[in-house]
């Protein structure tokens, strides 16, 4: 709604975080990276000669079972993207449990509306694959272990461009 | 997530973040950005909301197009039903303060537990 | 610097402010204006045919003795863009004057800067005036009195787009 | 000011702003933003760097012309020197809190005179 406000109106999430674990006890707190120069592709040919793809921070709906049983993997994955997934977990992500859902994978994985995009000629086609990364807050991990991976998988599958979505 | 999309810029592979955690993809620094201001876990539209979502997918190809420099955001024209989960959302205040210093504490003493493996 | 940060780099201005004045003793807080939704003009011709204004939140340097004295107008104005002017008061806005200064008018008003994008061809023309609209902390005022205004010398110096910069 | 940019736009004026207070810019809401990340008061670029000043209003003329949609903001690359203003700005902290509150007091006592005219 339109209005007067004293306090910014978009959430600071480091800020909200920061002070709910320190509310826990948590007493060091946790450091977002900080860039200052931004690496730049411009799109090299016309987007509908382009191949696109997702990348999620969702994970794999893991087997029956195997939630709680140190059964797991965090790890980066890539998954066929028809058949589209019609879930993903997201149970241990950060995102708001109490506001919304997460059940239409298409609200953060936008795997059919890609599918259209590519069906109506905007872009060339969709890539064959999704990839996932799910969140981990180990930058080094992040950065030498999924960053090339993703890379790799993305390179296989000639892709020009990636959209990614984090929850 | 960020940290990837950085890599992949590097690489000669162009990217869009789709979000709605602007601090922290703004503080990463990404090439391009399509901000929706919803709650966290929707950033692609609103469940179930295919035009929505249809519209957001459209934003982030042309901005994906249009784009010729880096650090460039567009916010989506969409706004959640209301705005009572901007204060909600991992909110510290006296009614759960103590609680939560309590859940911490239990939290650290299972961890604790797994660890010496008790 | 690169890095790993606990708290946001950018500064946010609407805390700063509020914690500021409050630590003053004044208890009721700015309130800023929130639009959910807002206007879009695109760009009606090619940029090298339009005509280019600036506005800017700085004022006219007050004739000796005025500072202080009560002759310091606050409304909106409009001067001409050549001989660009030397220097503007900015001496009662809000801005670092610790880390910074005013004194090179191009670094808030790019009047010489805009001139040469005329003469290089990149934009039809610069407009024959700038515009001024001091900082004014009541919105009405804005709103209903300085956006107006400025509208109608906009429309009177033929003018295609305008670029605003706030100190 | 944003406000004016706003009414310009409502009135079919294309207007880009530029401007180093990226909240507040940001909460009003603009069609076309050039966000330099500096301390308050150069929002063009460095005083008498000219160069840096030309790639600025070339960057707020790239965007009038590109842009296709509000809320559309670039960040330019530069970077201040250092980062001390970041926290030095309109720091309040226990060295200087008694200082303000007593400065605020004199203030209110003065503008009560001038309204009571004595």
């Amino acid at each position: 709604m339109d209005g007067l406000r004293p306090y910014r109106s978009f959430v600071s999430y480091i800020d909200r975080s920061r002070e709910y674990y320190a509310a826990q006890g948590y007493s060091k707190p946790y450091a977002w990276a900080h860039h200052d120069d931004v690496p730049f592709t411009p799109l090299q040919k016309p987007l509908s000669g382009c191949r696109v793809g997702l990348v999620t921070t969702a994970g794999r709906t893991p087997a029956e079972g195997l939630i709680g049983a140190g059964g797991l993997k965090r790890g980066p994955y890539a998954e066929p993207a028809n058949p589209p997934p019609k879930s993903l977990f997201t149970d241990d992500l950060f995102w708001d449990k109490k506001a919304t859902h997460t059940d239409d994978v298409d609200s953060f994985l936008p795997v059919n509306r890609l599918a259209e995009q590519a069906n109506g000629g905007c872009i060339g086609s969709a890539s064959p694959r999704f990839y996932g990364v799910p969140t981990d807050y180990s930058q080094s991990r992040t950065s030498q272990g999924a960053a090339p991976k993703i890379l790799e998988w993305c390179r296989e599958d000639g892709l020009d461009a990636v959209l990614f979505s984090a929850l | 997530m960020s940290l990837v999309a950085r890599h992949l810029e590097a690489n000669g592979v162009s990217t869009v973040v789709m979000g709605s955690a602007r601090d922290i993809v703004e503080e990463c620094g990404v090439a391009r950005f399509v901000f929706t201001d919803f709650p966290l876990g929707n950033p692609c539209g609103k469940p179930w909301d295919q035009e929505m979502q249809r519209s957001i997918i459209g934003s982030a190809l042309n901005l994906l197009d249009r784009a010729w420099m880096p650090r460039t955001t567009i916010q989506t024209p969409f706004h959640w039903e209301n705005d009572t989960w901007r204060d909600a959302f991992m909110r510290v205040d006296d009614g759960n303060r103590e609680a939560l210093a309590r859940a911490g504490e239990e939290r650290r003493r299972r961890q604790a537990e797994v660890k010496t493996g008790r």
